[in-house]
Parts: structure tokens; sequence; C-alpha cells
């Protein structure tokens, strides 16, 4: 194969909303922009089943405080309120790009139809404990992604599409560039940049049932590797499905009917009938269900039954669908070192799902949030990375290194056997896929996942192999999915304590010694989790009592 | 629970309930109980497919060849406690 | 809830080819026999599948006893048992004219002489029986001695009073009735433990009895050892795409084929190679030559295909299970015996012969329990049960069933077998994986398995199972972590070769004040190896990442003292 | 199976399903100008590929998983 080398002053990795904000503004900072995605930009990760975003408007009488007290609380104030205020701030203006970009919202007169936030029309048990849920959404109309992309192409960014990135490129400790191969069979490319975006989205485990397929951390593992710190991963977002029939019907063509708010409940199952029919009581303000279905099962009281998207009719209950579906949403990656989304290493940027920003902390309040924020930091990180990559200055590519990585990325394809990614993939799911690892979760299981991962990750990863360059990408996603198992089994083990959609049965309270952000780094190969800790101002009022700091009830909490 | 209709389209696949005269020899030989008999018509009838572990023996033991049996068996997801 | 009470003699557990000599030689003592199968005789089990049948025939050309056990100890590695292995090659020859004058067909050449053929490890000779005979036939027996069968019925527990077994106690499988079953003695015949595999047919093989004579407080035997069979990466739930082994008599390959192109020689039926070769990275695995072997019905394998491993997984077989404490295959409880593969005779050792061991091994024990059963019924008198016993065995019987809510056994089987299928827990063992799945498992033990519900009596049967199949691999990862050696089929990484004198012993397990634990039983100083011997001369079979400075590279099954008249060849099927 | 059927005769080539669908299950075949299901064991029903401006192509529920056993 020969080897393409393309050259670019800020090169993209994603093409979703964080990755087609970041190449526009990169673009209008006059920088020559690539943006690569593994699948259609566009039609990637999350972005097309976002049928709604939220935006924070004054002139709407919309109350900053309010909005941040409703994040404050449900996230259990392991949200970071300076990046919170960041995106509410600036929702208008991404906004008002948005329609520029020629996306249409659903309107009456000429002002965007606001919806309250869903969980306030349901009976919530809980809510009066809680402050007023007071965000808004609005919504845009179908084929609202074709027009981002339509933005990036005419922005002049150039777009390469169907092409996966393998690795960051570093020299003397800064992203130079990345890596990879084209999903067609074409050759694999080196793209020389002077400063890069990680905008590849979340992680997941390719679970069924919600829309997480694509997105195996890839921008994750990538910075990780590349000397980045990663954060937030204890946190997920449990989504159900169908046992009968997981995934269906497929959710998006209800998604991309912009009309997402118009189906009940959607993943938070509002009513759950367990076993004995017995109502399940629904724990905190989450847009996503916590573990509630969960540990009725853990306590001998499946099958859970409830009403399920998008036809409202009941059905048992299965989970984790997620099986570790995503990271926190939104409230967890690579960790940025300022507000222009820069990371631990110069030259990259992190941006959307892939930014750890904490802007939730440890649970998802909001409706809407994950888009706006992918807005925000992409067009932050957009601009960040142009003025990075117009100072800096170019070193001489070290081509043996590029050779190298070109290599690496095609290493399973050289391999005449060893282990296929597909059976890899179920051995990883097997293990995180039960509720009482990833879910409720307790030491001695944790360590013992993470005992047949570090297996996988030192015996199967190397051998992985593939046919095709189709299978190359899946084996390329297993060995991500694999670095992000490790990631979540480590802040999860780390974290002593309950908080959020992090549950420890053997830790089972809010400990606020955690007031801190679990944060994993490479040490000398090692994967090690620190903590870092979240300043004074942002703590609850230890006078509070606990029922008031933390009106969601965890399991073996209830009164 | 089982991995959904998937499950009933492979492994023991059907009984044709024109050809089987309810002899019950399949229900003999199945070690894992997925045949039994049904109620109306005393006929054979699939009725745990999901346990079917291919032996064959109630296509081998059907005097009319009446059951069709593919090679094919997917597995449920782990994703249903109860 | 309708409750069925039966008295007898001997209950037989298990309908299979060592429950029927059992109960037919019971009976020919005189005792009341029933047998209790939790299918339909004949089609429940493994009896209905095996190819070959072991029949030592003194004064036949190469039946030479001395050399035959010298076979099995090397292939075995030395954790036969010499004494079980003598009794089992002299009784094999009765056990098989027994067979023939019930009926059973055995494969004839053209002259109408029986076919034999020379097993895989080497001088060892059996005969083919014809596909779809040996089960019915004994059905048939069981009834011609008016035996009573009771099918379809699952048993749970053994009723144990006073250091004596009373009787059983189990559940309809097709509708809610509960059988309480008296009986002077019991004999479990229950066969092998495995998890419910897709491949090769052993998903009603779930070591019921094992399990029902571990928690009545018995010893069991064997556990550490792994089952080989490989299927087809294409289909792999279907018995007719083994690769390795068909149930039509269809021969085992000479070798296998690497990614690499290079082909390996299979230095017999039962070794971890293609396990070896996959952990090493050398997979996809062909297997080549000698092809397509006498066809059957059964038979539409399309030939050698992709192979993949864990078909057998958790299958014992012959020699695993119940330590029996007499000649008669008595256990440790009075009243209680155990034949065929419920009964760790250790006749084979820590890896099979190949050649057909488990049909004459299941006659021969079944024999001997059914006799001995017989003659403890016969002193032995009807021992009233108390009425309480009963009524708690019965309710945790039933007790999925009277659950709203909990586990379902197939998504706990799932579970169970997601942790422990993959090749390197059991197979390629190494000492921080197996306690991390002995974790996972426990934690099924101790929080799914007491939850398990059932939604009718097809779900009742498959929770008990689970249940026992939770045991099982309780019971496999706790003997596989005590035997810190490599030896037959029992692989650890980081134990990567045999280790005499220390390991010239077998483990048992057992319940110690509700403690699952291991324990050593010494062999016999004059059953050991010739320590003077070269290891490489010991144990031919070279595991790998082991040190053999004396390596002598001699090829597994060749005969112990270089006694070679060309019966080399490998042409029998499996077992 | 999820991903049941590309329609052969409504199928224009167009390629859209191709571009949508996250995880590279469908390619197209360039001399028949028609999309292929190349990886159907990969598919995971997000029901992008029902952009298809023909309506060609069928999903169906039910996901099950050919038992990968031993290794790959």
């Amino acid at each position: 194969m020969r080897e393409t080398i393309i050259q670019t002053d800020v090169l993209v990795i994603g093409g979703g909303m964080a990755g087609c904000f970041a190449a526009v503004k990169a673009r209008a900072a006059g920088r020559d922009v690539v943006l690569v995605d593994k699948g259609w930009v566009s039609k990637t990760g999350e972005t097309p089943y976002a049928g709604d975003t939220t935006v924070f408007n004054p002139d709407w009488g919309h109350d900053l405080d309010a909005w941040l007290t409703q994040v404050h609380t449900v996230g259990e104030y392991l949200d970071d309120p300076r990046w919170t205020a960041i995106v509410f701030g600036e929702a208008y203006e991404r906004f008002l790009d948005l329609k520029a970009f020629g996306v249409e919202f659903l309107e009456e007169g000429c002002e965007p139809v606001r919806l309250a936030h869903p969980l306030t029309q349901l009976e919530m048990p809980d809510a009066h404990k809680f402050p007023p849920l007071v965000s808004q959404v609005v919504h845009w109309l179908p084929g609202w992604p074709a027009k981002l992309r339509k933005a990036v192409l005419r922005s002049g960014a150039t777009i390469v599409d169907r092409f996966v990135v393998t690795e960051l490129l570093v020299q003397d400790g800064r992203v130079t560039g990345a890596a990879g191969f084209d999903v067609d069979g074409r050759e694999p490319r080196v793209i020389r940049a002077g400063a890069v975006v990680m905008s590849a989205g979340g992680g997941g485990f390719k679970a069924i049932g919600y829309p997480t397929h694509g997105l195996t951390a890839d921008g994750h593992v990538m910075a990780y590797r590349a000397g980045a710190q990663v954060t937030g991963k204890e946190f997920l977002s449990p989504h159900h499905t169908n046992p009968e029939a997981p995934g269906w019907p497929p959710i998006y063509p209800v998604f991309a009917s912009g009309h997402s708010a118009a189906f009940p409940g959607a993943w938070h199952d509002p009513e759950m009938v367990n076993a004995e029919g017995d109502e399940v009581p629904v724990r905190g303000m989450a847009w996503h269900g916590w573990i509630d279905a969960e540990w009725e099962a853990h306590e001998g009281r499946a099958p859970v039954r409830a009403a399920g998207p998008p036809d409202g009719q009941v059905r048992p209950l299965s989970g984790p669908g997620g099986q570790g579906s995503m990271l926190g949403h939104a409230a967890g990656g690579i960790v940025p070192v300022d507000d222009t989304c820069a990371t631990h290493v110069p030259g990259l940027y992190a941006a959307g799902d892939s930014c750890g920003t904490c802007f939730v902390g440890a649970a998802y309040s909001g409706f809407g949030f994950a888009t706006m924020h992918a807005a925000v930091t992409g067009a932050r990180a957009g601009l960040g990375a142009a003025e990075y990559a117009q100072g800096a200055d170019r070193a001489a590519p070290d081509a043996a290194a590029e050779a190298a990585a070109v290599e690496r990325a095609l290493a399973p394809l050289r391999r005449a056997g060893g282990f296929g990614p597909r059976w890899t993939t179920q051995v990883l799911q097997n293990t995180l896929a039960p509720y009482f690892v990833l879910y409720v979760k307790q030491d001695e299981r944790l360590r013992a996942a993470l005992s047949t991962v570090e297996f996988l990750r030192d015996h199967v990863v190397p051998k992985l192999y593939a046919r095709d360059d189709h299978e190359l990408r899946l084996a390329h996603e297993t060995a991500s999915m694999v670095a992000n198992a490790e990631m979540k089994l480590r802040a999860s083990l780390f974290r002593t304590e309950s908080r959020g959609t992090h549950f420890r049965e053997d830790f089972p309270h809010r400990d606020d010694a955690w007031l801190a952000w679990v944060r994993l780094k490479d040490e000398g190969g090692a994967m090690t989790p620190f903590a870092e800790p979240i300043p004074e101002e942002f703590h609850p009022d230890p006078a509070l009592p606990y029922e008031q700091r933390y009106p969601m009830r965890l399991p073996g909490e209830e009164a | 629970m089982t991995g959904g209709r998937e499950v009933s389209r492979v492994a023991i696949e059907r009984i044709d309930a024109e050809t089987c005269t309810g002899c019950g020899s399949c229900v003999d030989s199945c070690c894992m109980d997925v045949i039994r008999m049904d109620d109306e018509g005393g006929l054979a009838m699939i009725r745990y497919p999901e346990d079917c572990i291919l032996c064959h023996f109630c296509a081998l033991d059907c005097p009319v060849d009446a059951i069709t049996v593919t090679p094919e068996k997917t597995g449920p997801l782990p994703l249903s406690w109860g | 809830m309708k409750e069925v009470s039966t008295v007898t003699d001997v209950l037989v557990v298990g309908g299979g080819m060592a429950g029927s000599f059992a109960a037919i030689r019971a009976r020919q003592q005189g005792a009341d026999v029933v047998v209790v199968d939790k299918g339909h005789v004949s089609r429940s089990g493994s009896t209905p599948y095996p190819k070959n049948m072991m029949v030592f025939d003194p004064g036949a050309r190469g039946h030479d006893l001395e050399r035959w056990m010298g076979e099995v100890a090397l292939t075995g590695e030395y954790l036969n048992d010499r004494a079980w292995t003598e009794v089992v090659l002299r009784e094999s020859r009765q056990v098989f004219d027994q067979l023939v004058s019930w009926g059973v067909g055995f494969r004839k050449d053209a002259d109408g002489r029986i076919l034999r053929n020379w097993g895989v490890s080497g001088g060892i000779e059996s005969v083919q029986l014809e596909a779809d005979s040996l089960a019915p036939t004994l059905r048939g027996q069981l009834l011609r001695h008016g035996i009573s069968i009771v099918e379809r019925v699952m048993l749970t527990e053994l009723i144990v009073a006073d250091n004596r077994v009373l009787g059983a106690v189990g559940v309809s499988t097709i509708n809610e009735v509960v059988h309480v079953f008296t009986a002077k003695a019991v004999v479990l015949c229950t066969g092998a433990s495995s998890f419910k595999p897709y491949g090769f047919p052993l998903g009603s093989v779930t070591g019921d009895g094992v399990a029902m004579a571990y928690r009545a407080g018995v010893e069991i035997t064997g556990k550490e050892f792994y089952d080989t069979h490989a299927t087809s990466a294409r289909h792999p739930a279907d018995v007719r795409y083994l690769s390795m082994e068909r149930p039509s008599g269809q021969m085992p390959p000479l070798g296998l084929r690497t990614a690499e192109g290079e082909t390996i020689e299979l230095p017999g039926p039962t070794t971890l190679l293609p396990e070896f070769e996959a952990h090493a990275g050398r997979a996809p695995l062909t297997p080549v030559g000698p092809g397509p072997g006498a066809p059957s019905p059964c038979d539409a394998g399309p030939g050698p295909d992709a192979m993949v491993g864990g078909a057998g997984l958790g299958y014992g077989g012959v020699g695993e299970g119940i330590w029996p404490a007499d000649g008669h295959c008595g256990s440790s409880l009075p009243g209680l015996f155990s034949a065929g593969e419920a009964c760790g005779t250790r006749v084979v050792g820590a890896r099979y012969p190949g050649g057909g061991w488990g049909v004459p091994s299941a006659g021969v024990t079944g024999d001997r329990a059914g006799r001995g059963a017989a003659a403890w019924a016969v002193g032995a008198e009807t021992e009233p049960i108390d009425g309480g016993i009963v009524a708690a065995l019965t309710a945790s019987a039933l007790a999925p069933l009277r659950r709203n809510g909990g586990f379902g056994p197939d998504w706990v089987t799932q579970m169970l077998r997601n942790t422990v299928a993959p090749y390197y827990v059991l197979g390629i063992g190494k000492g921080d994986r197996l306690e991390a799945v002995l974790t996972l498992v426990g934690f099924m033990r101790d929080h799914l398995v007491p939850r398990l519900m059932a939604r009718d009596a097809h779900e009742l049967r498959k929770a008990h199972e689970t249940r026992n199949m939770v045991l099982n691999a309780e019971m496999k990862l706790r003997a596989a972590l005590f035997r810190t050696e490599s030896r037959g089929t029992h692989y650890r990484e980081d134990f990567p070769a045999r280790s005499d004198p220390d390991w010239l012993a077998w483990v048992v397990l057992a319940d110690r004040d509700g403690h699952m634990t291991p324990a050593r039983r010494e062999i016999p100083r004059d059953w050991w190896p010739d320590l003077a011997l070269p290891y490489g001369s010991r144990y031919p079979l070279a595991f790998p990442g082991e040190d053999r400075p004396d390596e002598t590279r001699q090829p597994l099954g060749a005969p112990a003292q270089g006694d070679d008249d060309g019966r080399q060849g490998g042409v029998a099927g499996g077992d | 199976m999820t991903i049941a059927a590309i329609d052969e005769v409504l199928c224009n080539g167009c390629g859209i399903c191709v571009k949508h669908c996250p995880i590279d299950v469908l390619r197209l075949d360039a001399e028949r100008k028609k999309a292929v299901i190349a990886y159907r064991e990969d598919c995971m029903l997000c029901g992008q590929c029902l952009d298809c401006p023909e309506e060609a192509i069928r999903l169906e529920p039910g996901w099950g998983r050919p038992y990968l056993l031993g290794w790959g």
C-alpha cells in the first residue's frame, strides 16, 4: 500500500457536532483545516440522534443561577461551574451559528419554540426535593445534520470520510498530526498538522439499544496514549432496552423526526413496575435512568417492566442495554487545561463528548445539553487550535516515526492469524455487561473484571488480526474498547464512595471527602488514577443535612 | 429470556404440521425438552427453541421427516435479568 | 401441589449406559429397582453418542495387560488409579458380551467379523458401535427386566439422615409435581458435568448427581481436568460440524494447519494443543486429513473447517466425579453408590487416551454399583423418612417456581458460560485469572443462585441445572487452583510443567463446614513413574513454556517400551 | 438478523446508506451499482440506512449473535 501524506494547519478528528464547529471556527480564523471521520461527517457518533439542543438566553427570561443550581444539585457537585457557565453563556451565539448554517428550528412566529425540561411533565416522586428543572430545549427540524456538513464544506475545510485515525503523532512532546487508514482499502495516510482537535465522541462497548455504535472511545484512548489525562470514567449513562428484541424499533427515525421530546419517558422509564407488581422508585432527576432497574434485579425483583420508547408500550426492561454504554454523558473525557480546550499535550485540543469539562458533573441533568456542550467546546477548541497552529513552529517531520505509526495501524492486517476482533469484543462485553460489574459495583467484582481486561490488554490485543480493511477498523476499535474498559474499572475502583451514576455496593453513600474529580494518567506505562480536588467554593454547604445536600436516595438510603 | 425472535428461526426451525402424525417420537428424542405435544391437535410443537442444542435426534427419529433443523444457532445477548 | 411417593430397594438415577447396567444387575440380584431420568431413557445424557468401545480380550493378538496398563499410565500421566484401570480392562469383555447378547450392533467387515481398530493412544484396541444402537437397546432391556422407569423427573436433593441415604426428592419437568423416592440404596448414574456447551451434545449433562452427592457431603475428584472438544467456527453449535470428532464415527484430523500455514501433527485426540496454538496467536486453525469416515445420517458436516475450542465446555468425562470408597462404587455415605461418568474412578487419569473407554467404564462400574447397591439393600431396612426433612427439601426444590421475581436460569447460565467459557480460564489457566473467575462464580453462588426463578416446570429443571453448573464451576476452579503444576489436560501458565513427585496425587473436594475444601490423595508409590527416567521419557507430551533439558520429543502415544509393530496410526474415532 | 435485506430493484445505487452506516456494514457494489450488506453480523440496528430515498432497505427486530467460542 502506498502511503499518502496530507499537510494542514488544523486536523479535526471526528465529524459530529463538535468536530464540525471546530472545523468551521478554525477555518474562519484563516487556518487550513482537514476534518476526518471513520464514518461520514455529520452522520457519525451521537450527532444524528440529537432531536434538539438547549439554548440559554437571558432575553427568553432564563436565569443563569437557576440553571447552574439545577446542574450543580443533580450533578451532585461534581460539575465544574466554570465550564457550565461557559456552555450556557455561549449557547445563544452557537444557536445563531446553527441558524447561519441553515439549520431550521421549530418556530412560532419568528421565535423558536422552547420546550420545558421533559421531566417537569412527568410525575417524579422526589421532584419537590430538587431545585426546579429550568433548562429548556429548542428543536431543529429533520435533516439538520446535513446542514452541518454543508457548513464545513462552505468554510473551505477539507473533509476526509471513512478514514480511521489510529494514533496521534507526537514529536518533542507536541502533537504534530495523526496516522491511520482508509476503510475502503485505499492507502494508509499520515496527516501532518500544526494542531489537532479531538472530537471523536464518547466511549461505549458497542451496546445494543442505544446508539453508541461507532463510539468506541477512540479519541480518549489516542489522547491518553499521547500523554493526555482522562476524567469522569467512573460515571455512565444506563440505558435499557427490550430483551425480546433489543434495540427494536430502531430509534434513529424517531430522533431524526426532530421530535424526540414527543415520546414518552424516553430512556428514563419513569413508571417501572417490578416483579412483585410494586412501583420502582425512580431516583434522582437526571434525564437518563440511574440504576433503579439494576437494583431491583439485584434484589431479586426482576423482571422490571416499563413503558419503552418510542411507542410507549409496556415491556420487560432489559439491561444494561448500555453495557457500560457511554461515559457519563458529556461529563467525562480528555481533561482540558484551559478555556480553549487545550490538553496536557501541547497541540492537542478536545471537544464535545471527547472533552472532559465535567460541565454536568456526576449525572446528566439536562436535555439537549450534550449537543450544546459540543457546539461550544467545538468552537473554542477550533479557535484554540487555530491560534496554536499559527504560532507553532513546525519541526521537520520524523519520517521514520510516521512510517512506524502507519505500520502499527496496519499490523492486524499483516498478521496471518491471532484473535478475531469480534470474538475479543464479545469477551469484553461479556466481562462488562453484567449489571453486577459496572452498574452495581463492588471492589472484588471490579478487580475480577479488571483481571480479565488486563489479560485481553496484554495477551489478546497485541495479537488481534484482521482479514480485510473492515476488520482492521474493528480491530482498532476493539483495542480502544479494551483500554476504555480498563479506564472505567480503575476509576470505579478508585472512587470509594457512591455519587451520581457511580454506585458502589461496598461504599453506598456520598462521602464529601470525595468532592474531587478522578483523573487517569499514564505513569511509566501504568494507568494511574488520582484525585483532583474540587475548589472549596463549589462545595455544597456542609452544614446542610445529607438528605438536603443529596436529594436523590441511593439504594439502601430509602427512608 | 432469550435474544428474541431470532432464536426461533435457528437451530430447530420448524415441524411441518401437514406431515406430523403426532407420534411423539421427537418429544422423546429431545434431551432438552424443546418439543412438546400441543394440546389441541395432538401434534408436536417447538415449545422452547432457545434450548435446542442441535443434537438432531428429533429429525433423525421422525418417521415422516417433518422436522427441519438448521446448523445456525444465534445466542441471546446477556441482557435480561429476569 | 401434587406429590408422588415411590418406595423401592434401589433407586437408579439416570438411564444411560451405567444406569442401565446398574438397574439390571440390581434387579437380577432380586432387588426392586426404579430408574429415574430427567429426560427420556435412551435419549438423555451421553449414551446416544459413543462410537467406539475399548475391549480387552485376553489371548487376542496384541492384547497384553501389562502393556495396555502402561499405555494408560503414559497418556494419563500416572494419575490413573491402576486398580480401576485393571478392573475395567479385565471386565470390559464381559460388558461387551452382555451388549452383544442384548443385540447391540457392532460394525462388521465384509466377512461378518466385528471391526477392530487400534486406538489413537497406540496399542489399545477398540470395536465400533453401530450408530444409534446402544441406547435404544438398553432401554428395551430395562423394560424387559421389569424395571420401572420414571421419566422427565429431575432429582434435586438426596434425602440423608443418620449418615445414611434414604432416598431422594425431585420435581417433574413437565408439570408441578413433586416426586419423593424412598430407597434403601441410591445409585447416581447422572453422567458428566458440563456447562451446556455448544457444538457437543452435553446440554442435559449438568453434573446433577455429582452436585447432589457433594451437597450430601461426599468427596469429588478429577475436577481440574479440561475437556478438549473443538467445533466448527462456521456452525459452532451444530454437533455435525465438530471438526475434531463427530457422532458419525468420522475420523479425527491427523493434524492442524495454523494461520501461518504450518501443519502440526496432533499427538492424540485429547490434548490442549489447539488451545496452545490459539493462545500463541496462530488461530484460525484448520483440521487436516484423513477426511470423512463412514457416512451416517447424522453426518452432514462440510468437512474440515476452521476450528474453535470450548465445545465440550466443562465436560469431565471418564473417571471424574464421586470418589469411590470401595470396589462396588460405594461412597463415604452409606447407601450411596455411583457409576459411569458420575463415578470418579480416575480410570484413565489426567488425559483421555481415546479409543472408547467411556462405554466399558460405564458398564463395569454400573455392573459393580448395581450388585453393591442390591447387596446393601438386602441387608438394610426401609427407614421411615422424617416428614420435616421431606417438607424442607420439597420447599427448596419448588422455591424457584414460588418466586415472583429474581434471575432467570437462562440469564444466569449465560453469565456463567460467559465467565468460564473463554479458553484462557479452564483451558489455559493461570492463578490470577482463575481467582478472578472464582470471585464472579462465588457471586453467582451467593447472590444469583438463591434468587433463581422459574415460570414453569421446564424452567424449574433449568433453574436446578443452573444451580448445579455453578457448583461445578466452583469445583473446577478450586481444583485447578489447588493443583500447582501442569499435567495431562490441566495446564497452568504459572506452573507449566509436571511436578514429580509432589503432584503424584489426586485432588478431592469436599464440603467442610460450608466451605469447598480441596485436599490431596496420595498415589501409591509403586504406581509412580520411574523418577530415574528423564522427564521427556516420563512425559512425551511437551507443554509450552516448560523447561525440558532432556527433551526427547517422543511422539505421544508411542508404546511405552519402544514396542512398535506398526500399530500407530490414530485411525479410531473419538470416544 | 437486524438489517434484513436491500431491495435490488428499488436500490438506485446512490450510496447514501453506505455513507450513513456508522459501522461500515454496507458497501457499494461498483459494477452492479447496488448497495450490498457486506458485514451483516456487525449491524447494530441504528436505523440510519433508513435514510434510503427509495425505501429499499428493510430492518428486522431480534438480535441474535452467532456463538463465538474458544478463540477468534
